[in-house]
């Protein structure tokens, strides 16, 4: 049942991957790498026990983390900020 | 039997992307971006040699006979984060030409250098 | 394009874990994903994203690069199988460290035994390295402080909650249990994947996100410029005096037996003080690097406004 | 304990993918983002409840519950970080540009 959703995780994976490559706009690209950035902590969560170890969920908490933050940083320091104090910048 | 090799070859192609960007892009960021890529490929090189099919990951527990090897996550371990403090220093050089000439263009800097000797 | 660049992070570092490097996909986490792609962005941004479209001879390097990859292709099939346990690899020295590190140093990690104590000249130069390169940023990038700080802290106070109140409400939750987590990675580092690279870089994560939400002068204020230089350069000499007292002490540079009466002790002694010194000197320059990009990027902005 | 393991893991599993086709299959940013804001939390949650099932010891059920809590946090800040930008960035949904509303089918979440 493991591998199954192990292999379930991968599909939308690839799906996102799909998603980030076509994506029209700079904020699907965004979206894709959020859900890319979460299904990975899944996927981390899955291989650890897959591999019978599961005491290294300390990278996935790390993974978790890190995809907010770096959201936040390209939403920050890309066209599509949301920080603006003046509507000129940037564009 | 020669299937057993395909790790390298993913290697390859990954070291040759990179190499491409590096020599056919004359933007500078670009240039680094190429070198970001081949280094990847050298670290999944490295982690790669290590792996022992049916071993774990070297953290010694109980019941547990085969560890993969050790020696190349530690040279790897150093290299990313060393790779990542050296990155930056190369974009810092980006950003300085890219006051100085006004571009990052390899073609436009050297034509602006000539114009200055 | 960046957006991609921060998948192939993501992606590499569950290959790491796939691959049984739990300690390389720990730092790949932490740095392919996260602090890369942002300083890849910020050049970008600072840089300008349009390319020249002229390349060189694409041709002539499609050429070279095949001939290139087409060599190293035959060159592997000499090499070894992928996975075999006899491969020359795993026949010299791994073995010592895998049957021998528990009773010499007598740490389970068999990646942190490596780093901190067989190897821990190397990781040395590598932490001096960092070191240098941090130092190379600041010297090209930094710039003068303004004096209209505090009008800007006063600012972003005012504003606290009408813009982004949601973001700043959980990245305030968020950033303690940050703190927190990356201190637990850092003393955990001898028993599971973990130590002062990765604890380092996930320090700077926090520090990181604080500065995007609140504010650049706001986080100055904070955490100074001279501070953090100072911070950067005790790591590198924490980790330098811990070698000089072994030689002090008649053994070989980097030797910890002599630090405690057991030599297994002395080794577990060693090993957190370097990693201490690794922590500190990998936070402070991963900070110095993104707030030296950060600033002249506010820099630069600042004046094309007043141009404008 | 292994079956209802296994169904909250079916659950999450197919959560995933619903999601997945979702992101692939909708026609503008806003539906896509719909689509995988919803589905994520949920699917995260059965998985992670899943994997708790299989191997109820102290340590690694207590990480889980962290991931858990951090998800819960984190996944729904960013969505909205990510629409209030595409807002504030006067990007359109679908259904306002085309002001007839015979598309309106290809919007049904």
């Amino acid at each position: 049942m493991l591998i199954a959703a192990t292999i379930a995780i991968l599909v939308v994976m690839i799906m996102a991957i799909v998603r980030g490559i076509v994506g029209p706009t700079l904020y699907d690209r965004i979206l894709a790498v959020n859900m890319f950035g979460t299904k990975t902590v899944l996927l981390i969560s899955l291989l650890g026990f897959v591999m019978g170890r599961p005491e290294f969920l300390d990278i996935a908490i790390v993974y978790a983390l890190i995809n907010f933050i770096s959201v936040i940083g390209v939403l920050h320091y890309s066209d599509a900020s949301i920080f603006k104090r003046s509507n000129q910048q940037n564009k | 039997m020669i299937m057993g090799l395909y790790n390298y070859w993913i290697v390859v192609v990954l070291m040759m992307v990179g190499f491409y960007i590096v020599i056919a892009h004359g933007n500078l960021i670009k240039k680094i971006v190429g070198l970001t890529i081949f280094q990847t490929s050298v670290f999944i090189f490295y982690i790669s040699m290590a792996k022992v099919d049916g071993g774990t990951a070297p953290i010694l527990a109980e019941g547990i006979k085969q560890y993969s090897n050790p020696l190349p996550h530690v040279l790897i371990l150093t290299a990313i984060v060393v790779g990542i403090a050296t990155t930056a220093l190369g974009l810092a050089l980006a950003v300085r030409i890219k006051e100085a000439y006004g571009s990052i263009e390899e073609e436009e800097i050297q034509t602006k250098d000539n114009l200055d000797c | 394009m960046i957006m991609l660049s921060g998948i192939y992070g993501l992606l590499s570092a569950s290959f790491f874990v796939a691959m049984d490097a739990v300690d390389v996909a720990f730092t790949e986490a932490s740095v392919g994903a996260g602090i890369s792609t942002l300083l890849m962005l910020v050049a970008i941004t600072m840089t300008g994203r349009s390319e020249n479209p002229t390349r060189h001879k694409p041709l002539l390097a499609l050429a070279v690069v095949i001939v290139t990859g087409s060599l190293l292709i035959y060159g592997t099939l000499d090499m070894p199988y992928f996975g075999l346990a006899q491969d020359p690899v795993h026949l010299h020295v791994a073995p010592r460290y895998i049957n021998d590190s528990m009773q010499e140093i007598g740490v389970p990690n068999i990646v942190t035994s490596v780093l901190a104590s067989y190897r821990a000249f190397d990781t040395f130069g590598e932490v001096v390295v960092i070191f240098t390169a941090g130092m190379g940023v600041l010297a090209l990038l930094s710039v003068v402080r303004h004096p209209k700080d505090t009008a800007e802290i006063d600012s972003i106070n005012k504003s606290m909650h009408e813009e982004h109140l949601i973001l700043r409400i959980v990245a305030k939750m968020l950033i303690p249990f940050i703190l927190l987590f990356a201190l637990y990675v850092q003393f955990h580092g001898d028993f599971g994947p973990g130590g002062g690279f990765q604890a380092g870089v996930i320090f700077a994560a926090a520090i990181i996100l604080y500065t995007m939400l609140f504010g650049m002068s706001t986080a100055r204020r904070v955490i100074n410029q001279s501070f953090i230089q100072l911070f950067a350069a005790i790591g590198v000499l924490l980790y330098g005096s811990v070698g000089v007292i072994s030689l002090l002490n008649g053994k070989n540079f980097l030797d910890y037996s002599v630090l405690s009466a057991d030599p297994v002790a002395g080794q577990h002694l060693g090993i957190l003080l370097i990693e201490l010194g690794v922590g500190f000197t990998v936070t402070s320059v991963m900070v110095i690097i993104f707030f030296n990009f950060a600033g002249r990027r506010n820099d630069q902005q600042n004046k094309e406004n007043n141009v404008s | 304990m292994d079956i209802s393991s296994a169904v909250f893991l079916l659950i999450g599993s197919f959560l995933c993918v619903s999601g997945g086709v979702g992101i692939l299959r909708f026609p503008d940013f806003y539906t896509r983002m719909h689509a995988v804001g919803v589905t994520e939390t949920l699917a995260t949650t059965m998985i992670l409840i899943g994997l708790m099932l299989q191997n109820p010891d102290g340590l690694v059920v207590l990480k889980l519950m962290i991931i858990l809590l951090m998800t819960l946090f984190i996944s729904p800040t960013a969505s909205h970080a990510l629409a209030s930008a595409a807002v504030h960035n006067n990007l359109m949904p679908e259904l306002d540009k085309k002001e007839d509303n015979e598309k309106e089918t290809s919007s049904k979440p």
